[in-house]
């Protein structure tokens, strides 16, 4: 990400409608990075630290399959994510499970924990060294903007792919279920509802979206499993700056983030910044704890 | 005489080590209104928690339309057909009224039954029909009780336990709903509920049960009981 | 005589609902008195509007004639008002005498933890849970978690006791001995104000009785003259109810 | 809590006393390896006992550890590049960490569960991200130099060794005296019950924030120390997301809000990663993934909490002996 801002950096120090149109694109993204990891822990009140190599390892997946069999990143997406729901659902199901009820430190530990383990085997298997799938489609330009169509369409898939998960919390037998035990978990239970059973769906949900935004960050970024802090931590700010849990709530906070980013990114140089993105996630957790959009989630 | 269609014997619970019902007998048959009085902390709400499963029998049996259905879990009992509409609505936030309804179904696979139950919640509250799109919470208390009743219709349920049916409600609002529940209980659906306002209860119910410190106090027919100073007793304990 | 503690005209309001409304009332030095009323009459919103948990949003709480209305719980327990919580709150990893040493240590201001200790076990003596005093918290039974919620709150050495549903969850057995208990409290000079669902326990302990209905006083007075208020047989039964009764029993 | 099982304190202090005595020793045992070992584990000792105070005894879920090491790395180095000499800068470190800490409890210190864990991350973060900006201060992302100690590399390893030895027990005497004073006390009850702790008369903010501002000013000195010792920092190096875990996860193991359990947990740790690192390089993090999710699953207590006495009854004078 670090590069595109620092292109940016380099144009001239004024905010027009490129540096608003970059901070839009990289905001759609920035949804769909977060919005996983926003529902599990609005739904599960877990905070997922697996999430950032989650993405990765959708990521190294897609590439995988790019090189290996040639199939074109977009086209990998549903496997990789179909793959990822699997993995997410079964590591809920049989090892998070188990401490649903600890205080926050121990599944903070464990989800640390599991992470590292990740981490370690996508550098195992992977190495350390930055892959990227390069498409190169071309770039749209229009008057004094420029957008590389890669980016572009990485970007309306992210929407797309948000849109859907609200689509499915939304209009689904199994959403309703997932914000029903969200909003009440008792009364959700007289609905004949098992909440354990949604907390390993939802956990698979978030894996699965984890996967298809690793997809689109390998198209437009390169990526190594180092990359997994840096879109964990945009996770939290997103997650943070919009509330927990609602796709809109990803949504605004993806938005919040991506514009942040690159208009303090032109001001203040793309370093500054990241000190504005936490500093407002600071702000927002003192004064605001249920977000720009949201309303008071757990705790 | 018919077997009733809940039984419950020597009924004993709680949380944790706090038992709050002691020993609860109570016959619902089918078809029927019972109601379960009492005042504050007798238990009442424990006890319909307890006959969903939300909260674990420590002693005693509740039979259920011939099957034993003490200690499974909530959605097994929803299953069998005892839906419960507990205190306080609690309605689903950020749901429309529809979705709040079809909740109700969760359990249901049946789609042309669901929509059925659906016009027939709908038939029963023409209000939630024109509201169906509006976030739930954001009814009118009336209306949210009254969305809270067809999501516990939903589950076709054989019976339906309504926790504090008048609380908060204005008293032309608990007259509408008395006449919602006299219409859902000719369509077959036997209820149980519990009331803190006596006289609406009484005068609902073909049976009523007094509760008082975790054991049935007094029961009997509803209207016998309605003249009862014992009732008053029950209360103030005076 | 001055009252020990006395709120005057304080309202709270949560999001438009008024749960307690201009309520007035004085607690003078010795008294039982007891506070009823259905549920969600604002007993416990009172309660701790007057321990500072909450913020009374009008009106006044004084404390021996001092305005404390603005004062933090922790204060509250410093100056001698001490309460107990309708669910009784343990600290489940410590042990009977450790949870009472810290009421002597933080509220009472015992010097030392050791000199706490010594406090909290003429405590635990008196509330008759001298045997377990070694146990944790949370392996107790229910009676001995509401005996040791009293210890804890004698070991603050109060000058008024809040006590907010003491006796829920006892068979009448227990609830006889926590009566007890309460009385012997009681003689030692402690105010108290008693929250209770059970009438009986209220009647028979108290010496004057307050009921608060939709977060206002409707009936004080003894507990005859209250058991037979229209307007508090009202509150509990319904309006309907009670005219039909008040009907039947009139003619 | 001052008069539970004293056989056991007893015994707990003699092995600190011989732990502290063999640390001195190291030079004379090993060689440089063992002694910047040692210097390390000293460090590791620190920042999990003053972890504990915050997240052991309180149950915050603090992770501004690391937040409060590369502050005081940093007010270390600068001090010392401006002049000020060694120890100066070092006291300077805590004092400066210390006022960063109570101003920051006072705000952050009213969040609860998750939200205080993210908002004491963030602060890791944005300082972070702060000293690789400001070029000025802190020499930006490409670091800061610090006067190398004169006297050669022998004397100066020596050196450090007894000033990391010297801060854990200086952070260990405060262990002791938080573990038995009132302060270790209330902390307990917050953690167990805060709004029941409020009731009872304890101040609990003034509690938390003490608890908080300790957990910070000996991390801030020995991360001053450490810019002296390695006389080299930089931000990613000084503000670990790693460290901030790594010090919570040792205390877990040991066993959180007790005395000892810090101690025993960066030991059992320290020596855990020294085998896994010296054999395994390429996955050393994969294990130390598995030590924790073993942790978590098999040990919830820490190592501390193992029922050691029903494993090996023989060992009776480990039993809890309580005073009438």
């Amino acid at each position: 990400m670090r590069a595109i801002d620092e292109g940016l950096a380099r144009r001239r120090p004024m905010i027009d409608l490129q540096v608003i149109l970059n901070g839009v694109v990289l905001g759609g993204l920035y949804a769909c990075v977060a919005v996983g990891f926003s529902l599990v822990w609005g739904v599960l009140n877990v905070i997922n630290l697996l999430h950032g190599s989650l993405i990765v390892l959708g990521a190294y997946l897609a590439y995988l399959a790019f090189t290996a069999l040639g199939l074109h990143p977009f086209l990998s997406l549903p496997l990789v994510a179909t793959v990822l729901l699997a993995f997410g659902y079964l590591l809920q199901r049989h090892v998070l499970n188990h401490v649903m009820t600890e205080p926050v430190l121990v599944t903070l530990v464990l989800t640390f924990g599991l992470d590292l383990l990740l981490y370690n085997a996508l550098v195992l298997c992977f190495t350390a060294t930055p892959r990227r799938i390069v498409l190169d489609l071309g770039r749209i330009e229009i008057a004094d903007v420029v957008l590389p169509v890669d980016r572009l369409a990485a970007m309306l898939l992210a929407l797309a792919l948000t849109g859907l998960l609200y689509c499915l919390l939304r209009g689904s037998r199994l959403g309703r279920a997932i914000v029903a035990v969200r909003m009440d978990r008792d009364a959700a239970i007289l609905m004949g509802i098992r909440p354990r059973d949604v907390y390993a769906v939802t956990f698979g949900i978030g894996a699965l979206m984890a996967g298809a935004a690793g997809c689109l960050i390998a198209v437009v970024f390169p990526f190594s499993p180092g990359l997994a802090e840096t879109l964990l931590g945009k996770s939290f700010v997103v997650c943070v700056l919009g509330g927990l849990g609602t796709v809109p709530g990803a949504l605004a906070g993806g938005l919040a983030l991506g514009l942040i980013e690159s208009v303090f990114g032109v001001w203040l140089g793309p370093q500054n910044a990241n000190i504005i993105a936490f500093a407002v996630l600071l702000l927002v957790l003192l004064l605001r704890p249920a977000g720009l959009v949201g309303r008071a989630g757990f705790e | 005489m018919a077997e009733p269609l809940l039984s419950i014997r020597e009924l004993q619970s709680g949380y944790g080590d706090v038992t709050v019902l002691w020993s609860i007998d109570l016959d619902v048959s089918e078809g029927e209104i019972v109601c379960i009085v009492g005042s504050n902390g007798a238990g009442k709400t424990t006890l319909l928690r307890t006959i969903s499963g939300v909260v674990r029998a420590s002693a005693g049996a509740i039979t259920f339309a011939g099957r034993d259905v003490v200690g499974f879990e909530p959605d097994v009992i929803l299953g069998a057909g005892i839906a419960h509409v507990p205190e306080g609505r609690r309605l689903f936030r950020g749901l429309s009224v529809r979705d709040n309804l079809l909740l109700g179904a969760h359990l249901r696979h049946d789609r042309a039954g669901i929509a059925r139950d659906l016009d027939f919640v709908f038939g029963v509250f023409p209000v939630l029909r024109e509201r169906k799109l509006q976030d739930a919470t954001t009814l009118s208390g009336g209306e949210q009780q009254m969305c809270a009743l067809g999501r516990g219709i939903m589950s076709k349920p054989k019976l339906l336990m309504i926790d504090e049916l008048s609380l908060g409600l204005a008293p032309q609002a608990v007259e509408r709903m008395s006449e919602a529940l006299r219409e859902i209980n000719r369509a077959g659906i036997t209820l149980l509920l519990v009331e803190q306002d006596v006289a609406t209860a009484f005068d609902l119910a073909h049976h009523a049960f007094v509760i008082e410190q975790g054991k049935v106090a007094i029961h009997g027919e509803a209207r016998a009981l309605a003249a009862d100073p014992k009732i008053r007793q029950a209360y103030m304990g005076i | 005589m001055t009252a020990i503690l006395e709120v005057e005209g304080i309202s709270r309001s949560f999001g438009g609902v008024r749960a307690v409304d201009g309520v007035t009332l004085r607690l003078l030095p010795g008294e039982i008195v007891g506070l009823i009323g259905p549920n969600g009459a604002g007993k416990t919103t009172l309660v701790n509007l007057m321990t500072g948990v909450l913020r009374p949003s009008s009106g006044v709480v004084r404390f021996s004639g001092r305005d404390v209305t603005r004062q933090k719980p922790h204060q509250a327990s410093q100056r001698g008002i001490a309460r107990t919580f309708q669910i009784v709150q343990p600290f489940p990893e410590m042990t009977v005498l450790e949870n009472v040493a810290a009421g002597a240590l933080f509220a009472a201001k015992a010097p030392t933890i050791a000199a706490a200790k010594a406090q909290a076990r003429r405590h635990i003596d008196f509330v008759g849970l001298g045997a377990l005093a070694d146990q944790r918290a949370s392996a107790l039974t229910l009676p001995d978690r509401k005996r040791l919620e009293l210890a804890k709150s004698i070991a603050m050495n109060p000058r008024v006791l809040l006590l907010d549903e003491v006796n829920a969850g006892l068979n009448s057995g227990e609830i006889d001995s926590a009566l007890d208990l309460i009385r012997r409290i009681s003689a030692q000079g402690v105010t108290i104000l008693i929250i209770e669902h059970l009438m009986k326990v209220v009647f028979s302990l108290s010496h004057r009785i307050l009921v608060l209905h939709h977060g206002a006083l409707i009936s004080e007075g003894t507990p005859d003259a209250v058991a037979r208020d229209e307007r508090v047989i009202e509150a509990y039964l319904g309006t309907r109810f009670a005219e039909r009764q008040g009907r039947t029993g009139h003619g | 809590m001052m008069d539970r099982m004293p056989a056991r304190d007893r015994i707990g202090f003699m092995l600190v006393g011989l732990g502290a005595i063999t640390f001195a020793l190291t030079p004379w045992i090993g060689g440089n390896y063992l002694v910047r070992f040692t210097t390390s584990t000293c460090l590791f000792i620190t920042m999990a006992l003053s972890w504990n105070f915050i997240g052991g005894y309180a149950r915050y879920p603090s992770f501004a550890t690391a937040a409060f090491f590369g502050l005081g790395a940093y007010a270390g180095a600068i001090a010392q590049t401006r002049g000020l000499a060694m120890p100066g800068a070092w006291l300077f470190a805590a004092v400066f960490t210390a006022i960063f800490a109570a101003s920051l409890g006072s705000v952050i210190l009213r969040l609860r569960g998750h939200y205080f864990a993210v908002g004491s991350f963030a602060i890791v973060e944005i300082l972070r991200l702060g000293a690789s900006s400001w070029h000025g201060l802190t020499g930006g992302g490409s670091g800061l130099n610090v006067p190398i100690l004169p006297g050669g590399p022998e004397f100066a390893s020596r050196v450090f060794l007894y000033s990391m030895l010297a801060l854990a027990l200086v952070t260990f005497v405060a262990a002791i005296w938080v573990d038995r004073s009132s302060l270790g006390f209330g902390l307990r009850c917050i953690r167990q019950n805060e709004s029941a702790a409020s009731m009872l008369g304890i101040d609990v903010d003034r509690l938390k924030i003490i608890a908080f501002v300790l957990s910070a000013t000996f991390v801030g000195a020995g991360g001053a120390i450490y810019a002296s010792w390695v006389s080299y920092i930089d931000p990613t190096d000084s503000f670990q997301i790693l460290l901030t875990i790594k010090v919570p996860v040792m205390v877990l193991l040991g066993g959180a809000g007790t005395l000892f359990g810090p101690l025993i947990g960066v030991l059992a740790f320290q020596v855990l990663e020294e085998r896994i690192w010296s054999s395994f390089l390429e996955i050393h993090s994969g294990v130390l993934g598995l030590v924790i999710v073993v942790l978590v699953f098999c040990l919830p207590g820490g190592l501390l909490a193992v029922p050691y006495r029903d494993m090996f009854g023989r060992l009776s004078f480990l039993r809890r002996e309580t005073v009438p």
